[in-house]
């Protein structure tokens, strides 16, 4: 198979297989949690499930004073790869042009400078990540194999995307092939992997809000 | 015909695109530095370098025109311009239809092209000579 | 595989609810509610570490319920639950946990490990996987109505004993009475004062109240161990005291659970609501503050603080009252670092204080109350939960630190005009 | 008359060299010759001397040019080289003994020069080919009555090396492209045993293709090939890489239609669908038809066509980030397949849950005591 | 027995083209026109983006290069009815007419003029007598007696070194060759004078279409933006090269073409009474002044001819059914909708292909069944001749004044009455002719887009239609146009954002065409039928230039799809 080949077949039948195991996938997810269903609370409410639910959607996204203290590095770090992934998915303008193509709509990009330098700062923070969970004790006890594997998956894509735009190592055709074969990977593995919370967090912190709301505590 | 406008140096030049002129203009003062401590001489072949329309003229204009500057009728019409900074040449080959063919610039004390070749002037000799001869069978 | 794994087994399959499913699938491993718990911040251990306790549960959903689990399960590729597992966590489950859900709290994708915990404890309960000393408890709550096996005429002769010391009447079984009080074993024998302050402020309150001779216990084993056919009987004997006394309100006493299991858990437990209300005493007391029925006495001038008991405030919602109540006879109130829904575990409740077992890392973990203390240096510590108070005396003793500690309740009553 | 055109075998291995010096050329234009030379073949100028050297003792071989399943475009193309123009080409550089576009000669009497010319220069020949080869069936491209496999196969055989020319012939080009209706493929699918230059292009840039013969006449070698067999010196560096409107692709400008502001300012035509970023080829900087211009600063996407199945590449319009098939479709009918499938899968868990508690066995005191 | 010669390849065409002749004695009884490659460009058009489909079509032919493009834009935009601005319109006049002028004069002098030079003649030539001559002709600048010495010690020095290249076995010496030396010098050296004009003037192609062959153009418009200011558009400097051009165009058609057409016709009447074929002739109508859609406004009428009778002019319908239809009786295909006698309107056609040809190498096709790669296509049932010629008739029946004063000067010039038109020289020179009108026009057309710029006026493309989410879910169009070697249409067939169904009908098909069902001859074959004497079997240059007078371009007329309907035959390696 010739590098141009293997290009039209990542952006093609390689695009759809992942696209198809994703949305499959995720939607599959959502049943099987969704469909086990919840018992409704039978006490006296005191608050509202769904302000509380609401609440917490957002709130968790904003540590309180002291867990950031406790947990600086994480909450760091953590914000560092989720806004630079943010950036670089979905502000880079070739990106926007293939969500355009598959929504039916694009939004403005940031200059290619910056998402380039986010795609740094995003790769460090992910290798610090890395190396964080590789030393400190609770992260390497609760470490599992699918953290190194979505660990992996996760930051193939921001180097070979690197790499496909400063042409390092390899002819253009190939590097971008490889770009877009890491995100199929990422695409297929994510509805099965702890990646999943990428969708599932808001309904996770639904649940918690709502359990806290409903007895009148913002949680 | 277009390309008959040999150098043009009163163009207006937008603004730099493609960055790749800066560099080549120093490049040029790094070669001429070379020519003067070590007396080897460059060539730059503008077609190789990627310009943006405009560019090359940009290049042109910036170097500007010096004392020098001699035609050559061979093979089509070869320009030998010395620029305002001695020492840089742009010589510019031509093809039988006035089309440039190639543009060198080129950092040296006289473009090898002006400089007579040893075969030619061998086979020039031979030429004199039989003329010479032939004036004298006739005389 | 043996009956009482096999009962575990399907105990967790029970538990797993979308709730459950939605939780373990938004867990990234961050490690940050270690942070938030006092097992791991004062021992340094990263078993103590919250999600890492619920692993049987979490076993159960992914081979279960999940698409990639199922089909590994197949193969024999998804890890499976067994008595070694449960075994192991046992001590994580019931030891280091005290259900005191600060990790809930922190967990970035809100995460309800705390409930995660409880459920968990359903299905160890169930395999046979509790520890001694709460299947003891447990079994006195059943059997002699009050997991300290305080019967009847014991609290009797603690009431006689309050009404002689204060000449107040202390009503029982009064039939149509407003309010039915509820009592923990603990306050009954260790702090008969709280009975002499409820019976001083509901008199100077001029409310109609009652305690019942079936059922005055507060507290459920059931919920502690994790064994919900033991809750739900417990409170069914509340409910049908309730009801034959035709109360309007059962007013839970300082103690955090008992808020929990009556409160909150109770008409979940026996599957339908409640025809009357449940109150926390100091939601009740804050209710007579707001209607003027409190009329309050000089002010202490001591620098107080308050411990939030994890059910009550975190847990269970009620974190303004007690303030507002203390503002009643204080000038001099100082917040903890981290108080109100944030605020850390004494280190005893969900059971650890009945666990003997847990009583080394009980008082270890207490360090972190303490080190909150040190940080403030009150003069006194009030506390609204009986559990909390008896966990929190042996904890100042054990480090020497000599702090009185006082029940919000009787320290209101005193300061009645 | 034809007399006169018998083969004078003593001259026919004249050098460049003496071929120059009988028309009277001078060293100089020699030299000033040899400059322009090694500025089409995209060579140092530190190399005139070399190739003057080379250039000197070259001799004028046979080119036998066999056209396939094509469109002319690329022989059209060679015919608008302006160094080593075509006239020079065919009279000073080559014997091109057989092109049917440009031969005079017609029917058997070409067929007679091929084979004439196949017979004298036995292995010294240079065989061009442009177009791709049918191979679904003999009768869909015959020349002569003979189908092209056989001539490529037949003509391959002697010749010194193969230099395909265009797409066509170097990848399959157009007829290749899906769902390649007559099985067309390209010379190196077919010939394994032989030197083969790949030059492709639809059509190749015309100082490409002659600055590829050149170099082959100077040096007598194949010039330094990358991994699809094209010379690195013409496809060492894509068209991104080289292009003047890089530094708006690095700005994140670009043209968002072929007349807005960004089109007319020269912006980045990413967004149209360029494929320059996976092109490897020279017009960047060798530009087309004399430095006239070239696709790109005309306004246009690069289409890529130097690349192997650029027909396939999922729309010329459509940017290489986007994908080549319909996926907002492709997601559509999934999702519907994955309601139907999640609900099933959903219903499991829900009785799995339900049977879960159909088997609850209450649990008592004396239970936890066992 | 009559022989039956064949010629094959044809060479000095575009593609791949074979004559067959059944001969009467040195008389040509019967001729059969193959087109022998196939591609199947329509089938892999199927299922992908309009848009897209021009730089497919346009791969058809390199040759006439930019026309498949063009005529592929048309029917994308016909099908959406989408409007381009006056600029777009005027710089693919510009372009399209640069395409007749380059074309017609390599044709002229790289594919047709050695069918009448005799290259070796031209050494024995006095390069004064031919300066003579070429001044007398016009006063081209290159006409002096050294020019035409150096030209002859070229070729010369070309012919001594044994190596003749490209002019090896051709019919040198054939009696047929009637020009005297002088005339076959300046011949051959404009022969490569061309080559270099050609060089120059296919940057018109360049500037706006950003390279050559094979140009770009954009669905909409043009790709090229118009923009004084700036350095990456179209600008004064770029304006002022295609006015450069066009100035080297006019000179060369007027100082070298035209003269040096009429020279070597006039050695040559005796082609003016062969070589008629059909007298039918079709024009499809080109060179809009205000848009496709007025016909008024176009250049070049659209219209049909027959029976020679320029008195009347009959419409063409492109779209109407019982009109142009495509038959299949003796070509390598078949119809599943009808079956190999059937005629269907490109909007329905297939292109199945059948491949019952010998099995090759072969030496004669059998010309009873299907002996082509190309159609037949068919107005009302007449087989039809489309071109130059076509175009020349059209123009002087329509009282284009411009045409009837060079028809009535060339008729003069030569002492021939006007049925000299329907022949092999006529069809020759009213290619000569018609260049000579586009080289005049090209001027025109600039005037008006420096008019329209300098007015303001840039806009050079029309985004309104660009995105396909904006297209109706099904259309269809014709994109027609008179290509350099006649009438061209391509039909196309959207439905839901792709490409359905895309025919092209051809010029090539048009003139090269096997016979049809009724053994009604294609427009080659009929040519090649009017008195034509071979003086040698083995030499036939007459058939050569009856056949080239028609420019033959064969890629573009060979259909083909389903690759289901093949028949596989293993290649057998030798």
């Amino acid at each position: 198979m010739s590098e141009i080949e293997f290009l039209n077949w990542v952006r093609g039948p390689g695009f759809q297989i992942a696209v198809i195991i994703f949305i499959a996938g995720i939607i599959i997810r959502f049943a099987e949690i969704l469909m086990l269903g919840r018992k409704a609370n039978l006490a006296e409410p005191k608050g509202s499930e769904m302000s509380g639910g609401l609440h917490t959607i957002v709130s968790r996204s904003f540590p309180d004073k002291s867990t950031f203290q406790r947990s600086t590095f994480t909450v760091v770090a953590g914000y560092l790869f989720h806004i630079g992934l943010f950036v670089t998915i979905f502000l880079f303008a070739p990106h926007i042009l293939m969500f355009k193509d598959i929504f039916g709509f694009g939004w403005p990009s940031l200059p290619t400078p910056v998402v380039d330098a986010m795609a740094v700062v995003t790769i460090i923070a992910l290798l610090a990540v890395l190396a964080h969970r590789m030393s400190d004790t609770v992260l390497k006890f609760i470490t599992t194999k699918e953290d190194y594997l979505v660990w992996m998956l996760t930051i193939l894509p921001l180097v070979t995307g690197y790499m496909a735009f400063h042409r390092i190592g390899m002819t253009a055709p190939t590097l971008l092939a490889l770009h877009i074969l890491s995100v199929e990977l990422l695409l297929v593995v994510f509805p099965f992997t702890k990646l999943m919370h990428g969708f599932t967090f808001a309904l996770s912190r639904w649940y918690n809000g709502a359990i806290s709301g409903y007895r009148g505590v913002q949680s | 015909m277009s390309s008959s406008s040999v150098v043009q140096f009163n163009i207006q030049v937008s603004a730099d695109l493609t960055q790749n002129v800066k560099p080549l203009l120093h490049e040029i003062k790094h070669a001429l530095d070379n020519l003067i401590e070590t007396g080897q001489t460059t060539i730059i072949d503008l077609r190789s370098i990627p310009l943006a329309p405009g560019e090359e003229d940009h290049i042109l204009k910036t170097l500007g025109l010096g004392e020098v500057q001699a035609k050559l009728d061979a093979l089509g019409l070869s320009e030998i311009i010395e620029t305002q900074y001695a020492g840089v040449w742009v010589v510019t080959h031509y093809n039988d239809e006035n089309h440039i063919i190639s543009r060198f610039i080129e950092i040296t004390t006289m473009p090898e092209i002006l400089s007579s070749q040893t075969e030619d002037i061998m086979a020039a000799y031979s030429r004199l000579a039989i003329t010479l001869q032939d004036d004298q069978e006739k005389n | 595989m043996s009956a009482s794994l096999e009962k575990g087994i399907n105990a967790l399959k029970e538990q797993v609810d979308s709730t459950v499913a939605s939780f373990f699938s938004s867990c990234v491993h961050c490690g940050m509610c270690a942070d938030a718990c006092l097992f791991y911040t004062e021992t340094g251990c990263p078993t103590a570490t919250p999600i890492h306790k619920v692993e049987p549960l979490r076993r159960i959903w992914k081979s279960e319920y999940t698409l990639l689990g199922r089909v590994g399960k197949m193969f024999g590729l998804t890890a499976k639950v067994d008595d070694e597992l449960l075994s192991k966590w046992e001590t994580k489950v019931y030891d280091h946990c005290t259900l005191c859900g600060r990790c809930s709290m922190v967990c970035p994708m809100g995460i309800d490990i705390a409930l995660l915990i409880q459920k968990t404890r359903e299905g160890m309960a169930a395999a046979g996987y509790a520890p001694e000393s709460l299947i003891g408890a447990t079994k006195r709550a059943v059997t002699i109505g009050s997991p300290m096996g305080v019967k009847l005429p014991a609290l009797m002769a603690q009431i006689k004993h309050v009404e002689n010391d204060t000449g107040l009447t202390i009503p029982m079984d009064v039939v149509g009475a407003e309010y039915m009080l509820l009592l923990s074993s603990m306050e009954i024998m260790n702090f008969p004062e709280f009975i002499e302050a409820i019976a001083k402020i509901f008199t100077k309150a001029d409310v109609s109240w009652t305690i019942s001779s079936e059922a005055f216990e507060a507290t459920n084993s059931g919920i502690q161990i994790g064994v919900a056919d033991i809750a739900a009987e417990l409170v069914q004997r509340i409910v049908d005291a309730a009801e034959k006394l035709k109360v309007k309100t059962v007013i839970s006493p300082e103690c955090g659970h008992a808020y929990m299991a009556i409160r909150w858990e109770g008409p979940n437990l026996i599957g339908k609501p409640f025809s009357f209300k449940v109150r926390h005493i100091l939601e009740i007391l804050d209710e007579f503050r707001q209607d003027g029925r409190l009329k309050i006495n000089g002010k202490e001038e001591q620098r107080l603080t308050y411990h939030d008991p994890c059910q009550i405030s975190r847990r269970g919602g009620v974190i303004e009252q007690p303030r507002n109540l203390i503002d009643m006879f204080s000038d001099n109130f100082v917040e903890m670092p981290d108080a109100g829904k944030m605020n850390w575990c004494c280190g005893a409740g969900g059971g650890v204080s009945t666990n003997e077992r847990a009583d080394k890392v009980r008082l270890k973990v207490f360090q972190r109350k303490k080190d909150q203390l040190d940080e403030i240096k009150p003069d006194a510590i009030i506390s609204a939960c009986s559990n909390c108070r008896i966990h929190l005396e042996d904890g100042l003793e054990e480090y020497n630190m000599d702090i009185p500690l006082m029940s919000l309740t009787e320290t209101l009553a005193e300061h009645l005009e | 008359m034809t007399n006169d055109f018998k083969k004078k075998k003593s001259q026919k291995e004249q050098t460049f060299g003496d071929v120059m010096r009988s028309q009277g050329v001078s060293r100089r234009s020699f030299l000033k010759f040899c400059a322009a030379t090694a500025s089409m073949m995209a060579m140092s100028p530190a190399m005139i001397p070399k190739i003057a050297h080379a250039l000197e003792n070259a001799r004028r071989p046979s080119v036998i040019w066999l056209s396939f399943q094509e469109c002319t475009g690329c022989t059209e193309s060679l015919t608008r080289a302006h160094t080593a123009t075509i006239e020079s080409l065919i009279f000073d550089h080559i014997s091109l003994d057989y092109h049917h576009t440009l031969q005079a000669a017609a029917g058997h009497a070409a067929e007679e020069a091929r084979e004439a010319a196949m017979e004298e220069n036995y292995g010294k020949y240079l065989l061009v080919v442009d177009g791709s080869i049918p191979m679904g069936n003999p009768g869909y491209s015959t020349i002569a009555g003979i189908s092209n496999y056989d001539m490529l196969m037949e003509t391959a055989k002697g010749a010194a090396a193969i230099i395909a020319v265009g797409t066509c012939a170097t990848y399959g080009g157009i007829p290749h492209a899906n769902p390649n209706p007559t099985g067309a493929v390209s010379v190196n699918d077919l010939i394994k045993d032989k030197p083969i230059i790949n030059v492709p292009g639809c059509p190749p840039i015309p100082v490409v293709i002659t600055g590829v013969l050149t170099h082959f006449l100077t040096f007598g070698t194949i010039p330094e090939l990358d991994h699809l067999g094209r010379p690195k010196v013409f496809y060492g560096q894509s068209i991104h890489d080289r292009c003047y409107r890089r530094p708006f692709y690095d700005k994140g400008l670009f043209a968002e239609t072929f007349d807005d502001e960004g089109a007319k300012k020269g912006w980045c035509l990413y967004k149209l669908g360029c494929k320059g970023p996976t092109t490897y080829n020279a017009c960047a900087t060798t530009k087309w038809n004399n430095g006239t211009s070239w696709p790109i600063e005309a306004g246009h996407p690069c289409l890529g066509c130097s690349e192997p199945d650029f027909w396939d590449g999922g729309g010329f319009y459509k940017s290489l980030s986007m994908p080549t098939e319909n996926i907002t479709q492709t997601a559509i009918y999934t999702a519907a397949g994955a309601v139907a499938a999640g609900v099933a899968i959903g219903a499991m868990n829900k009785s799995k849950k339900n049977s879960a508690i159909a088997a609850h066995d209450k649990t008592t005191i004396d239970d936890l005591e066992k | 027995m009559s022989e039956r010669i064949v010629v094959d390849p044809i060479t000095r065409i575009e593609g791949h083209l074979r004559i067959e002749a059944q001969m009467d004695g040195n008389k040509i009884d019967k001729a059969y026109s193959s087109g022998t490659m196939v591609r199947g460009i329509e089938t892999i058009m199927k299922g992908r983006d309009p848009r897209d489909a021009w730089a497919f079509a346009q791969r058809i032919c390199g040759v006439c290069t930019l026309v498949h493009g063009l005529a592929s834009i048309r029917s994308v935009e016909n099908a959406l009815d989408y409007k381009i601005p006056k600029n777009a319109d005027l710089i693919r006049n510009l372009m399209s007419g640069a395409q007749y002028i380059h074309d017609h004069v390599m044709h002229f002098y790289h594919l047709h003029a050695l069918d009448w030079v005799d290259v070796v003649s031209a050494l024995s030539a006095d390069p004064k007598a031919t300066s003579e001559l070429a001044q007398s002709l016009s006063n081209y600048p290159k006409s002096s007696p050294g020019y035409f010495a150096d030209m002859k010690k070229k070729l010369k020095g070309f012919v001594e070194s044994g190596q003749l290249g490209i002019f090896a076995k051709a019919y040198w010496g054939h009696p047929a060759y009637k020009l005297p030396p002088e005339a076959n010098l300046m011949a051959v050296s404009h022969y490569l004078e061309a080559l270099s004009w050609q060089r120059d003037v296919a940057r018109l192609h360049t500037i706006f279409g950003g390279k050559n062959p094979h140009p770009n153009f954009v669905v909409g418009g043009v790709p090229c933006a118009i923009d004084l200011n700036s350095d990456s558009a179209i600008n004064m400097k770029k304006l002022s090269q295609v006015q450069d051009i066009i100035n080297q165009m006019k000179m060369f058609v007027d100082q070298v073409y035209v003269p040096d057409t009429l020279a070597i016709a006039g050695f040559y009447k005796d082609w003016t009474t062969r070589g008629e074929g059909l007298g039918n002739f079709l024009t499809f109508g080109d060179f809009p002044s205000n848009g496709m859609d007025d016909v008024s406004g176009f250049m070049i009428p659209p219209g049909a001819i027959l029976n020679r009778d320029l008195s009347t002019i009959h419409d063409v319908d492109m779209n109407a059914a019982d009109e142009i239809k495509e038959y299949i009786s003796h070509s390598w295909y078949d119809y599943e909708n009808g079956g190999k006698e059937a005629g269907l309107h490109p909007y329905d056609g297939e292109t199945n292909l059948n491949y019952t040809g010998p099995k090759p190498p072969y030496d004669h096709l059998d010309v009873d069944q299907s002996y082509s790669w190309l159609k037949s296509p068919r107005w009302k049932g007449n087989a039809m001749e489309v071109g130059p010629l076509a175009r020349v008739l059209m123009l002087y029946a329509t009282g284009h004044d411009q045409t009837k004063e060079l028809v009535n000067m060339t008729l003069n010039k030569l002492d021939v009455p006007v049925e000299a038109l329907f022949s092999t020289l006529g069809r020759t020179a009213a290619r000569t002719l018609e260049t000579k009108i586009f080289a005049d026009q090209m001027q025109g057309w600039y005037d008006d887009l420096i008019i329209n710029i300098k007015a303001g006026e840039t806009k050079t493309f029309n985004e309104v239609l660009w995105e396909p989410s904006s297209w109706p879910k099904s259309a269809k169009g014709v994109g027609f146009m008179e290509a350099p070697r006649g009438g061209l249409a391509h039909y196309i067939v959207i439905e839901d954002e792709t490409i359905k169904n895309y025919q092209a009908v051809v010029p090539s098909t048009w003139n090269a065409g096997p016979r049809d069902g009724n053994g009604q001859p294609g427009a080659y074959e009929a040519a090649l039928e009017d008195n034509h004497t071979l003086h040698d079997v083995k030499q036939p240059v007459e058939i050569l230039r009856t056949i080239h007078s028609f420019d033959p371009c064969l890629a573009c007329a060979v259909h083909l799809t389903d690759p289901d309907g093949e028949e596989i035959i293993k290649v057998k390696v030798k």
